[in-house]
């Protein structure tokens, strides 16, 4: 019998079964197509529209097929869980969505990521689709270096994809969505923790054990072990921990313009987030740092992974209005 | 006696099984030091390439292992899909129209699998990839002048001596590279499943 | 040092401490007031609009500060963590929001509730305000009977608030929201069920205890042991094991149409919740039940446990084009 | 050698030291048939009725009665707190303004302290909730023709024997209701909390 604590039937339907139920939910925003799988806007091709497409292993929802509709995704592509997605579906999410303005995806950080993308883009323009991409590296747990992988794309994400939805939604063409792109990854940086693992349905045993007076920090976002384990601290100890990395990193200023997204990993309540994302509003406003926007809840998540991350993004005029622009997506709403 | 495409599709069946008993091992090295997902990948793609071997098989080795190729690049997403997709697609190529694989073929299809692997994944070996079981048995079996189960025979030995190798290393690319030194005293997981399959390979050539 | 892996700092100060970033998260829409504490609409009191406060114990997040704002609530009182508010912070939440239609409480019917709120109603009708209560008792898990404290309320409250919200915007008088809270009462049924039990702050230990196959049915809201344990199902037996009885109880019959609500007890994922979600659909389907409105995601949570609800609110015309009346709050958010 | 405003306020400061002590008792006890509250909704409700003390003492018992009872209720919520607090109201409204507490008023406090649970609450004897507790301790209180401490001491007794007699009921009022059958084989929180607040009040009249 089933012995993992999960709502699922067979571990290896997980994804095509919890897609069936997301679009069922959501019919008046998305379709699901199955085989290959990709989640695309109800109303896909917008014509003249640059088609915004992202994706990456399942068991980060409501990234991303929550974030598909209008001022925000027009596909997203689950892979299996944790697993990228393969170029069939990116393929496909392209020939769906493609309204004669070309795509841009959106894309993480990892191997397989950019691989299976890659692949998917040199498909795309193949067939004669203006394919672009933006990597999305803003985990500033990972050293950063030409001989590795490379920075994780973590957090960062949800805004990223927001923005240059709103970018598309606006009329901007894909070179315009490109820069818009690349000024959001040039200028958002993450951090996230983890109290507990998560279990991969076809795993079911937790990614990795932490004592009872451990967490790991710097942790990605598909079980993998951080950078250190170290005893628990108190939340203004895990806020700032988080913090000072990320305001090291970029560098955030006194003065610069902020938004700041404080997310759970997936078993966090609202109560622990709230809290903590109130420590880090007087950590940056201690600093200078303004919050003009703020973002919270789980949004980026590892399954039911307990634990938090943090990611700031320096705002201007252009980047906050397009933050402010309506989204209609199952996670993100407003404005409409 | 060459490797006849139906051969090579018996071959890739015995190596879905093998792949299948060392799933929840593939899994474990894994979730060590990535995402605990390697054994279940490769699971699906290579039940996907019998499932598609099932349906027709090809009537070329090459065309046997371009089939496989594409499977694993539609079905196994991560990084192991395309890469193993793109090795199996340049051994393909390697291998052209060829009735038989011999064991020259067999050698320059071992090449060009892991200059497939290098091009997509730029990495060296010591980064502590599956580079680091492919290169030392691209060496081996070229040094070998005897028989296709020969070649593969001294190629699954060097790969699998390659595998171990990783475990001291600290990784540089792929997924456990997060981890810095926290990645050191594991065997890399693609390392390994490149032993099992050259393994795999090497011990269905020598029972033919 | 701190044992209890939770990101918050000292136990007794946890919900004041998340009520801060609460604040700071939603300016915009709320304002959070202290010692007593209660959530406040930012342009209370609406003059002429019935106020509509609800409240409980915290660790449900969003429910309810996160269910503040136009077309919800006027006012949340959160208390102490699984522990019913005071009277004085429902007594100044009915100050604060009186736009002079006066003022319908929102329980959830369990004793310390119904009595806090009920020496609230007295004390601000002492003061000249018309306060009118409705109390919520949708759990189908509870055996309902005039010699015990009766069913809890649980999911039902979130379609409970926002259908009255949408009432009291509208300009339905006290009388009016009140008939049609009852009538939503009337129509809702919930059942839960958890794999893993929650951990309050101050308790530091799970709340309950479950072996690694078993799990909980008719569970409440607080941690509280459920009706009965037994091995762990599939999701398919999962989701039947919750339907079942609720069709049963109102009953719900073929031609009905409904609002489901799938809802996360908190550390169940989102890929699980939609895998459930869309069982629980085809399971209405193949009853003839018509699924005409949905909501999914953790909405009245129970900290981080693991498990779910479902809930069915027989619809009629009025009552959906309530739930379709825009809203705006930090967790329920559409049509502005 | 009544028990003066004074006395009262010291009794209540005692009460708050038990009730710190017990905390992790009560809490152990409702979070097996509740929802594990009660030991710090009580330990917060009676560190504000300290707090309050400290502000100022009234002037009476019935004010100091008064005064706890108006701390409860706002301060602790759950059921516990209305439930306690009306206690105490009636109790205060009982003593009226007398300058001391004797044997009398105790047994009057007594008497409306259990009918202000039972007018809030409508539990009956063998819900399994304080009442089971405080109903023979009403009684036996009446029953003793002695003083102050003797009185409160029969209380105390009868309410421990009380509380106990709560273990093998099921539950019908209270958050242990939910829990049917299973709410049987423990011991009910709020009428644990009421043996220990006798008792501690009984103690502290005896050592006077
Ligand atoms: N850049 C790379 N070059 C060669 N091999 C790589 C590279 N990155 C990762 N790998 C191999 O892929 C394996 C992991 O595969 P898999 O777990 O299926 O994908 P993912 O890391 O996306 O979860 C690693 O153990 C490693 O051997
Ligand atoms: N209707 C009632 N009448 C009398 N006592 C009750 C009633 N309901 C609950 N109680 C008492 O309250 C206790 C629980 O108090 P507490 O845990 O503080 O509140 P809550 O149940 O709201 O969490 C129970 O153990 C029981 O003795
Ligand atoms: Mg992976
Ligand atoms: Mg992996
Ligand atoms: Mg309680
Ligand atoms: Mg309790």
């Amino acid at each position: 019998m089933l012995a993992v604590k999960k709502i699922i039937n067979d571990p290896s339907a997980v994804v095509a079964e919890s897609l069936r139920g997301l679009g069922l939910a959501h019919a008046d925003l998305l379709e699901v197509v199955d085989e290959p799988a990709v989640v695309v806007r109800v109303d896909a091709p917008v014509a003249g529209k640059v088609a915004v497409i992202s994706g990456g292993g399942s068991g980060h929802e409501p990234m991303h097929g929550g974030l598909v509709g209008p001022g925000m995704l027009d596909a997203a592509c689950p892979g299996a869980v944790f697993t990228s997605p393969t170029p069939d579906q990116v393929q496909l999410a392209v020939q769906r969505t493609d309204g004669g303005a070309g795509a841009l995806l959106i894309v993480k950080n990892y191997t397989g990521d950019v691989l299976n993308f890659e692949t998917a883009a040199e498909l795309a323009a193949a067939e004669g689709t203006r394919v672009e991409s933006i990597v999305i590296d803003d985990d500033v747990a990972v050293k950063d270096s030409l001989f590795t992988a490379g920075r994780r794309g973590v957090g960062g994400t949800v805004p990223l994809e927001k923005i240059v939805g709103a970018a598309a939604d606006r009329g901007e063409d894909l070179d315009g969505c490109l820069a818009i792109a690349r000024r959001v990854v040039a200028n958002v940086r993450s951090m996230g923790l983890a109290l507990g693992a998560p279990t991969v349905p076809h795993v079911g045993t937790p990614s990795f054990e932490l004592a009872d007076d451990e967490m790991e920090v710097g942790i990605g976002i598909h079980g993998e072990p951080g950078r250190a384990r170290m005893p628990v601290e108190n939340a203004e100890g895990v806020v700032a921990r988080l913090l000072t990395p990320i305001l090291e990193d970029l560098p955030f200023t006194e003065g610069d313009r902020v938004l700041l997204f404080t997310n759970s990993m997936g078993a966090t309540p609202l109560l622990e987030l709230y809290l903590a994302h109130g420590i880090a509003e007087r950590l940056l406003a201690e600093r200078g740092i303004v919050v003009e926007r703020r973002l919270v809840g789980p949004f980026v998540t590892s399954l039911e992974m307990q634990g938090m991350s943090l990611t700031l993004l320096k705002l201007d005029d252009e980047l906050r209005d397009l933050w402010d622009a309506p989204v209609r997506t199952a996670a993100l709403r407003w404005g409409c | 006696m060459g490797c006849t495409a139906e051969d090579l599709a018996a071959a890739l069946r015995s190596a879905a099984v093998v792949v299948r008993e060392h799933r929840d091992e593939l899994v474990e090295l894994d979730r060590a030091i990535g995402d605990g997902d390697h054994g279940e990948n490769l699971r699906r793609g290579f039940d996907a390439i019998v499932t598609a071997l099932d349906a027709a098989t090809p009537p070329t080795p090459g065309a046997v292992l371009k089939l496989a190729a594409t499977t694993l690049i539609s079905k196994v997403g991560g990084a192991a899909g395309p890469l193993y997709g793109t090795a199996l697609l340049r051994a393909s190529t390697a291998v052209g129209d060829a009735a038989e694989i011999g064991p020259a073929e067999a050698v320059a299809a071992l090449e060009a699998a892991l200059g497939g692997v290098v091009a997509r994944g730029k990495a060296e070996p010591g980064d502590k990839t599956m580079v680091d079981a492919l290169t030392p048995a691209v060496a081996a079996a070229t040094a070998v002048d005897g028989s296709l189960a020969e070649v593969l025979a001294a190629a699954a030995r060097a790969a699998d001596a390659g595998a171990e190798s990783t475990v001291p290393l600290v990784a540089r690319k792929g997924r456990a590279s997060y981890l810095g030194e926290r990645s050191a005293g594991h065997l890399d997981p693609g390392a390994r499943s490149t032993a099992l399959l050259l393994a795999s390979l090497a011990a269905t050539a020598a029972g033919r």
